[in-house]
């Protein structure tokens, strides 16, 4: 692999960029592999560098339907945070913010993690308590978060509204310095460019149709479009499709696919300094680096899988938008789009091995998976590479749902993913 | 934004009007104290999750307040067709499952036509 | 000292003073009603209409008035019952229901409630700011009734005459309904 | 000096619709300019012959105005009438001069013509496409703290608003027979059809006038008139007919599921002096039975070197500009182009007097037609030549005109060149609609395949070119559409049509020197600079799926959303990955068609209508009592009452006092209230309850515990027993919605065969809290016919009474463990017996108190506040609320759920009391406990704090908090760290006053 820097762009400029790889190719799929991971978003591209970089499993194939990063990666609103309340969420999502502050040196690939800060608006005693709760458990597990006084909120984002006479007036903040965005693309390229560099297989335009199963109920490999693939460990990392993939080997998962939609505004010049978040009015929104605002919508209520939701979860968010932020009223709505994503009964994700040998899930992220990718990636590589949960990721078990030890981030918490 | 047909109000209203109540069908077990854990777990938190014809409940909590039954595409979010709570799983008439069909070949996903116009 | 025990309470009613509408929707406090919510079985209807004296019916979105009472359907086994009795309360109509000798709900909410009436050329478009239903004559004749959403608030909704609507709502909706429906009127003269 | 010439030196007298004497003055960057009415701010200024307006995003190369329509990539100018009403990223061409419009260019520093960023362009080199992810890598630090700030001050387009607006914005709701999406002829016929047939019509287009094409096509006559003059007459028609609502300034710019579309509709930007009550757009939700898509097609522009030029626009853009808006793009006009319909904008110009340099045509064989014309008219066509490149800083000045396949040719002096590469069906809102496209080899373009909703394409988006064709398409699309088979309703208007040429031609892709590998700066995507090589790049280095081509060059991502690139770059892509367009695909069409006003998104959601703030029937009284109030849900509650000289403090530990000193009124409404009715009531709720009810006797009431299947506790509340077959239900005040659906849904679909009915009654009843010792003295006077002593009405009886006149319920209860009672009026007595209580206790020397005293004196009694002491994860048993979970029922919902392993298991969290060391510590609620303070991080945490509060009446401060085996460490030492120290704290048992209880018996 070409290592990518500024002395090599300036060499390139010099010869109209002609000398540059190909950042990952398309092979047609062997017959079988050490191990097949179904799914090649930024968790499943990133098991498999991981796999590779870590373990020393290189014989691996990523099995795409779509194009890579095509899937949630591609369409969420990039932000990145640990500020969860649980020990098993704070486990993997802080694993997964060390890992972003390092990514772009990791995969030679600027993956633009940008630590602006995520702030969450408290509006009222309720969430008050629930954001000291956050920050107070934050802070004795050795992760950054902070209480702010409306006018502090403001200072940090000028152009908040904190007037007593708002409908519901912000009366504080928690804000994490280490959270912020990345770009979501960029994520999904660089690890397969980093994984493909390594001999990882990356297969796009691959349905997977079935899972083969031998007689002990191991599995065996993948029917897909392409034919089958022999694999003797499968990896499913297929966010909102997790449901249809396990289903072909019998497994069911406490799930629902949801409609999560987005929206962009035209370019503005600088404006929004860092990432802002509200749960009461429910809205959030950062500025791309491009000028777009990007506005986070709601799920739809139904379950679909179709990636077009209603016009009213639109509205509904840019109400709470424009009422945070009433400047905001006259800029335009360029792009609205929608994601799958994968909800559990608690919110939380599901990564551990499943009744069938050799099986193994990372689904449930919900709303929020991609802050997770890396540190995701990293603890399914290890799951699968070592057959049992690394210990930061213990807790993310499918028997959780029989024993009733559920990590209720949406009870608990008043803030959204 | 759905367009959806209470079988109570015999009339198709916005979805705005109703509230989703999950899938339907999932009868609570008259023994409930005496099931294992599993099949507790079964019942509390295992849904289908279909991707195609779906059943699943709605409220028309707007409206006439009824819980109701309807089958549902959910890759064209279609409906076959709703039908009133109480009534064992209705069987989709053949000529609008094989509309249905026909539809889940050609309109897939967006994730799939993209990418894949014909 | 003062005889605190003496004194009858006088009613407040919500929106007291609100004034809105535009030269094609009139927007109007409609008089204080006696209201109840009466729940009752398809096979015991008759038996309510006869004890409260007006034909509950018994198709969707459809009202029936007799004797100063009208019922408005509103689900399969719900009705809303306004009378416009000069009581202070829903206990006439409730003690009319309890003259039927069959299980029913008659729950007053005279006070749960209150209406505004919307008139003029452009009261379906008034209402049609915030209601998605389809309010256009064939669809929603006079006498057409139905609990809707108004915005962000539910209403119930009645059609009294080609070009006036009576709009009941929560109280604590009110202000909110009243202002929505102030803001479309002004919109409907556009 | 003439009105005409005053509004422009370009204007070319006899040409164009608009009136001469009607003018408009507005500004450009500190200029004034004089418009005509029904200009457009692109016509008005090439009316002055300014064709600079902006700089593009990552170059900032200087750029003009391209087309005339929606489609514009480079206009975009920043609008205002006032320092609130200011307007980033508008679209030159499609904004209407008014007068006094202050208009200003955007994305350059310090001036237009002198843009510092310009630089950029020279180091192009360096910024081909993705370039970012390849470095800005080192150090680690460096991407957020110097380089993306870099990146995002020149990114970005205008600049955000500074004020809040001061518009408003309507919305409407809107149903119909069938909608019509474009009234170009298409539209216009379809419409016709459709509303003979009496059905509700709803016309809809985005310009001021009807017409679409007609605007700049003039050699189409039909029905016997000029094009453009029978659209116009078409409109009056229509609009005359009750049926048929027809739309102006309107763009349907969504097209959702379930024949659901978004339109706004924009009212008064074009208004001088708007009224007050005029909105400036209105958004209109309509669902429709039926659609017609009759939305036109995008002409596009040609892809060659330094093809972005002020000067250099499409040749329908030209036309429009001359033939609706008399005004002259330039003096002397070259045409380049791969398309007939180009050769039409030379005849114009030429017959207008303009000097047409050359008709550059990249084709060997234009129509015929049109070549015998250009010949007959003395114009000199170039055949199989190309425009190699242009030259000129702000403007056009010279194209280099070569045979094809010959790399140098002469140089023509020019002011202006048109470009027509032909033209891209508008297939947008087909596809928005989840059809399906197919590819038109024959004519590369794509077109409506297989229909996901109940609509048509029409006319030029359908790829009907022909004029006869078109129109009898849109007769029976219209008539059919509104339910009308057949050709009967169609005869009667059929009328027809003729146009003078017919067009050929079309290319997509790069053209002659831009490919196929140059380094030519060649334009696919003019506002986001996305050049042929650009794309090529990608595909080199492995983006072999359209969408991957897009996101890595960025190629119809702007705000134009590639309505003329994305065919280009498409053409490109397949060229070098050698796949025919259909493999290669396309990108998804997203709404909204244009870019809408988040304003007119929200509409009336502002300010007082943004959510409704729910007050209780004695709100206003307890705000002239100087009450502040705080959020609950949508509620506005009473916080606290201080009185003068009062801070939060000193207001709540005197209310605090005096209820338990004397007494305290509060006001209790928006507690949630269902009425549970019928024979099987109590049957209901005991199997929605964890407690029993078949024993509670009427008259009497009782603490409840709800739980969800899982046995958390989900609710709690009073339910009283109002007769054998009647329950008085309370709920907390943000759970009353959701317990009621919740028991909804259990009584419908699990229990169907029980004979009871709920109603929501928490509006109908005012609730005044009395507590205190002298509470009964307080309210003494104004119960009617009941015995409210002690022994006759003990703690938590229920009964029904007359207060002050006003039938009433009244419960004996008490939140405080004071003597307690609640008084139930219908609400809009509230306030007048609020008064009257509120009266007699302050005579008393009792007080008014809030939530937060309310909080306060039920925490000294380790009352639980679901919500607060809970979160959704606690157990009955885990509050210390195991008592209410039935021993003897056999059923209720969450019975399993309780006995799952983890909700048995030892070590659960249990809510106990913590006092800490020092009295006068208050600790924080949400302080996480530790056993080992001086452990390291990441510390294990036995729980945290729930509720904490200064107690007056102790002297001390107080805290419940939900630990780890919290029962049995009653008097072990845990800890509290906080940021800046660590608090000692003991567990003890969580009621800190009259632990024995004896006083709410009083």
């Amino acid at each position: 692999m070409r290592r990518y820097s500024v002395f090599a762009i300036a060499r390139e400029a010099m010869r109209a960029h002609k000398g540059w790889d190909q950042q990952w190719t398309s092979p047609e799929p062997r017959s079988s592999y050490d191990v097949i991971i179904i799914g090649a978003g930024g968790h499943g591209l990133g098991a498999a560098y991981y796999l590779a970089k870590e373990h020393g499993i290189t014989n691996i194939a990523v099995i795409e339907k779509g194009w890579l990063g095509g899937g949630n990666t591609g369409r969420n609103t990039t932000i990145i945070r640990s500020n969860y309340l649980y020990e098993e969420s704070m486990d993997i999502y802080e694993h997964s913010l060390k890992l972003w502050e390092g990514l772009s040196q990791d995969l030679n690939y600027n993956t633009m993690y940008s630590p602006r800060g995520v702030m969450m608006l408290s509006h009222n005693i309720h969430d008050q308590q629930s954001f000291k709760r956050h920050i107070n458990a934050n802070r004795l597990y050795g992760i950054d978060n902070e209480w702010l006084s409306p006018e502090q909120a403001k200072a940090f984002v000028p152009v908040l509204d904190i007037s007593k006479t708002a409908r519901y007036p912000i009366n504080g903040a928690a804000l994490q310095r280490r959270g912020g965005t990345a770009r979501h693309d960029a994520v999904a390229w660089g690890y397969a460019r980093a994984a493909a560099d390594r001999g990882v297989h990356i297969i796009q335009n691959c349905e997977v149709t079935g899972i083969r199963r031998g007689p002990g109920g191991e599995v065996q490999g993948v029917e897909t479009s392409k034919g089958f693939i022999g694999a003797k460990k499968i990896g499913v990392s297929a966010a909102g499709h997790s449901s249809v993939v396990m289903e072909m080997a019998g497994v069911r998962v406490p799930l629902h696919s949801n409609p999560l939609q987005a929206l962009v505004s035209e370019p503005l010049k600088p404006i929004f300094p860092c990432v802002v978040m509200s749960n009461t009015v429910h809205a959030y929104i950062s500025q791309s680096d491009k000028g777009e605002l990007v506005i986070g919508a709601g799920t739809d209520q139904y379950n679909s899988y179709s990636q077009t939701g209603g016009l009213q979860i639109i509205t509904h968010t840019l109400d709470a938008i424009c009422e945070l932020f009433p400047i905001f009223r006259r800029v335009k709505m360029m792009r609205q789009w929608g994601g799958i994503t994968d909800n559990t009964p608690d919110r939380s994700p599901i990564q551990g091995v499943t009744p069938v040998p050799g099986l193994f899930v990372n689904c449930g992220w919900g709303t929020g998976g991609f802050k997770a990718t890396p540190g995701s990636a990293n603890l399914f590589a290890h799951l699968i590479a070592r057959g049992e949960p690394h210990r930061l990721a213990a807790g993310l078990n499918l028997d959780r749902f029989r024993t009733g030890r559920l990590i209720d981030e949406a009870a608990a918490a008043a803030v959204a993913h | 934004m759905l367009l959806i047909h209470c079988p109570y109000c015999e009339e198709e209203r916005s979805e705005l009007e109703f509230r989703w109540a999950g899938e339907a069908h999932i009868a609570r077990p008259d023994n409930i104290s005496a099931i294992s854990d599993e099949e507790f777990a079964e019942f509390f938190f295992l849904r289908n999750n279909e991707k195609g014809l779906t059943y699943e409940r709605w409220r028309h909590i707007h409206g006439c307040g009824r819980f109701f039954n309807a089958a549902r595409d959910t890759v064209s979010d279609k409906f076959l067709m709703t039908y009133k709570a109480g009534l064992p799983k209705q069987p989709i008439p053949a000529a609008a499952k094989a509309e249905a069909i026909a539809e889940e070949k050609t309109i897939e996903t967006w994730e799939q036509t993209e990418g894949d116009a014909r | 000292m003062v005889d605190f025990g003496a004194e009858i309470a006088t009613r407040t009613l919500p929106l007291s003073g609100a004034h809105g509408g535009s030269s094609v929707a009139r927007l109007e406090l409609a008089a204080p009603a006696e209201r109840i919510s009466l729940r009752v079985v398809a096979a015991d209807v008759a038996a309510l209409s006869a004890a409260l004296g007006v034909d509950l019916p018994t198709r969707p979105k459809t009202s029936a008035s007799a004797n100063g009472r009208t019922a408005l359907w509103l689900g399969p086994d719900e009705w809303l019952v306004i009378a416009e009795g000069t009581g202070d309360t829903g206990s006439a109509l409730v003690e009319a229901a309890s003259k039927a000798a069959v299980p029913h709900s008659a729950t007053d909410v005279s006070h749960r409630n209150t209406a505004i009436i919307v008139s003029g050329p452009g009261a379906a478009a008034a209402i049609n700011t915030g209601c998605p239903q389809d309010l256009s004559l064939a669809v929603f004749p006079v006498g057409a009734c139905s609990r809707t959403n108004l915005g962000k608030v539910e209403i119930v909704l009645l059609r009294t005459a080609d070009d006036a609507f009576r709009v009941e709502v929560w109280r604590s909706f009110s202000t909110y309904a009243f202002g929505l429906l102030a803001e479309g009127a002004r919109d409907a003269a556009l | 000096m003439s009105a005409s010439s005053n509004s422009g030196a370009f204007r070319i007298k006899g040409a164009g619709r608009h009136t001469p004497a009607r003018t408009a003055r507005f500004t450009f960057d500190g200029k004034t300019y004089t418009a005509l009415e029904g200009d457009t701010v692109a016509s008005a200024l090439l009316a002055h012959g300014v064709h600079l307006l902006g700089r593009s995003f990552k170059y900032h190369r200087p750029r003009g105005i391209l087309s005339a329509g929606p489609e514009e990539p480079n206009a975009l100018l920043d609008v205002s009438r006032d320092a609130s009403r200011r307007q980033p990223n508008v679209r030159a061409t499609v904004q209407e001069v008014f007068d006094g419009a202050k208009i200003a260019s955007q994305n350059r520093w310090p001036s237009l013509k002198h843009d510092i960023g310009a630089f950029n362009d020279l180091l192009s080199p360096f910024f081909a496409a993705g370039f970012y992810y390849k470095t800005f890598m080192w150090p680690k630090e460096a991407w957020h703290k110097l380089y993306e700030p870099i990146i995002r001050r020149a990114a970005g387009l205008g600049e955000a608003p500074k004020e809040g607006d001061t518009d408003h914005y309507a919305s409407r709701y809107e149903h119909c027979d069938v909608l019509i999406a474009g009234a170009g002829v298409a539209g216009l016929t379809a419409a016709l059809s459709a509303a003979a047939t009496g059905a509700k019509v709803i016309l809809v287009d985005e310009q001021p006038k009807v017409g679409g094409a007609l605007h700049f096509d003039t050699s189409t006559e039909i029905d016997g008139k000029n094009g453009y003059d029978w659209a116009q007459a078409t409109a009056a028609k229509l609009k005359a007919m009750p049926n048929v609502t027809v739309l102006n300034r309107t763009t349907v710019f969504g097209y959702y599921n379930h024949g659901f579309l978004g339109l706004v509709e924009r009212v008064t930007d074009h208004l001088a002096l708007p009224s007050k009550d005029l909105p400036r757009e209105r958004l209109w939700q309509v669902r429709a039975k039926k659609v017609v898509l009759a939305t036109g097609s995008i002409e596009r522009h040609m892809v060659f070197a330094n093809n972005d030029r002020p000067g250099i626009m499409l040749a329908s853009a030209a036309r429009t500009f001359l033939n609706h808006h008399g005004v002259a793009v330039g003096r002397a006009v070259a045409v380049y182009t791969a398309h007939d319909s180009a050769y039409e904008a030379a005849f114009d110009l030429k017959r207008a007097g303009i000097d047409v340099v050359a008709i550059v045509d990249n084709r060997k064989l234009p129509g015929e037609a049109v070549l015998t014309e250009a010949r007959s008219l003395g114009l000199e066509v170039l055949l199989g030549h190309s425009v190699l490149d242009t030259a000129g800083r702000h403007r056009v000045s010279s194209i280099t005109v070569a045979r094809n396949g010959e790399k140098s040719g002469r140089k023509l002096k020019v002011d202006t060149l048109l470009v027509s590469a032909g033209w891209t069906p508008s297939v947008h809102l087909f596809s928005q609609s989840r059809g399906k496209l197919r590819f038109d080899a024959e004519n590369d373009r794509f077109l409506p395949d297989i229909y996901a909703q109940d609509c048509i394409s029409i006319g030029a988006c359908n790829g009907t070119d022909d004029l006869s064709t078109l129109i009898g398409e849109a007769l029976s699309a219209g008539a059919e559409m509104a339910g009308h088979k057949g050709a009967d309703s169609i005869d009667a208007i059929a009328f027809a049509g003729s146009n003078l040429y017919e067009w050929t031609g079309g290319m997509i892709g790069a053209a002659e020197g831009a490919g196929p590998d140059t380094t030519v700066k060649a334009f696919v995507d003019f506002q986001h600079d996305v050049t042929a090589k650009d794309i090529r790049l990608a595909v080199r280095e492995g983006m072999h799926s359209i969408e991957h081509i897009k996101r890595f060059t960025t190629n119809g991502m702007a705000s134009d959303q590639g309505k003329l690139s994305n065919m280009h770059g498409l053409a490109i892509a397949s060229e070098m990955l050698g796949r025919p367009i259909p493999q290669v695909g396309l990108t998804t069409f997203r709404a909204p068609y244009t870019p809408v006003t988040y304003g007119t998104l929200v509409g009336h959601s502002r300010g007082p209508l943004f959510d409704p703030a729910r007050k209780t029937p004695m709100h206003d009284l307890e705000a002239a009592e100087g009450a502040e109030f705080e959020d609950v849900g949508n509620w506005k509650r009473a916080w606290y009452f201080p009185r003068r000289g009062e801070d939060m403090h000193a207001a709540v530990n005197r209310e605090c006092r005096t209820v338990r000193e004397v007494g305290g009124v509060f006001d209790a409404s928006t507690l949630g209230k269902i009425e549970v009715v019928g024979p099987d009531a109590a049957a209901f709720l005991n199997l929605l309850y964890t407690n029993a009810w078949d024993t509670l006797k009427p008259g009497k009431s009782r603490y409840g515990i709800m739980t969800r299947e899982d046995g958390f506790i989900y609710d709690d509340g009073v339910v009283g027993r109002l007769a054998e077959d009647r329950f008085h239900v309370t709920t907390t005040t943000g759970g009353a919605p959701r317990v009621l659906q919740h028991m909804e849904d259990y009584l419908q679909t699990e229990f169907p065969h029980l004979k009871v009915w709920l109603t929501s009654t928490t509006e109908q009843w005012a609730v005044i809290a009395v507590q205190g010792p002298q509470a009964r003295e307080i309210i003494a006077p104004f119960v009617e016919g009941l015995d409210i002593s002690n022994e006759a009405f003990s703690h938590m009886s229920v009964a029904e009474c007359t207060v002050m006149g006003a039938p009433a319920r009244l419960f004996r209860v008490s939140f405080t463990g004071e003597i307690g009672f609640e008084v139930n009026v219908p609400a809009d007595f509230g306030p007048a017996v609020w008064s009257a209580i509120w009266e007699r206790a302050q005579s008393l020397g009792a007080c008014l108190y809030g939530t937060e005293t309310m909080h306060v004196l039920r925490a000294e009694k380790g009352y639980l506040i679901v919500g607060q002491d809970t979160d959704g994860t606690v157990t009955p048993d885990d509050a210390g609320y195991g008592w209410a979970v039935s021993r003897k029922k056999t059923d209720f919902v969450g019975i399993r759920g309780l006995k799952r392993p983890d909700l048995v298991r030892e070590g659960r969290k249990q809510l106990v009391g913590l006092l800490t060391k020092d009295p006068n510590e208050v600790l924080e609620e949400g302080g996480q406990i530790v056993a080992d303070p001086n452990q390291p991080k990441p510390m294990t945490m036995l729980g945290h704090v729930t509720s904490s509060y200064w107690s007056e009446n102790l002297g001390r401060s107080i805290a419940m908090a939900l630990v780890a085996s919290g029962r049995a460490r009653m008097g072990e030492t845990l800890y509290v760290p906080m940021k800046d120290k660590v608090i000692a704290v003991e567990v003890t048992d969580v009621v800190f006053v009259d632990k024995e209880g004896g006083r709410i018996n009083g």
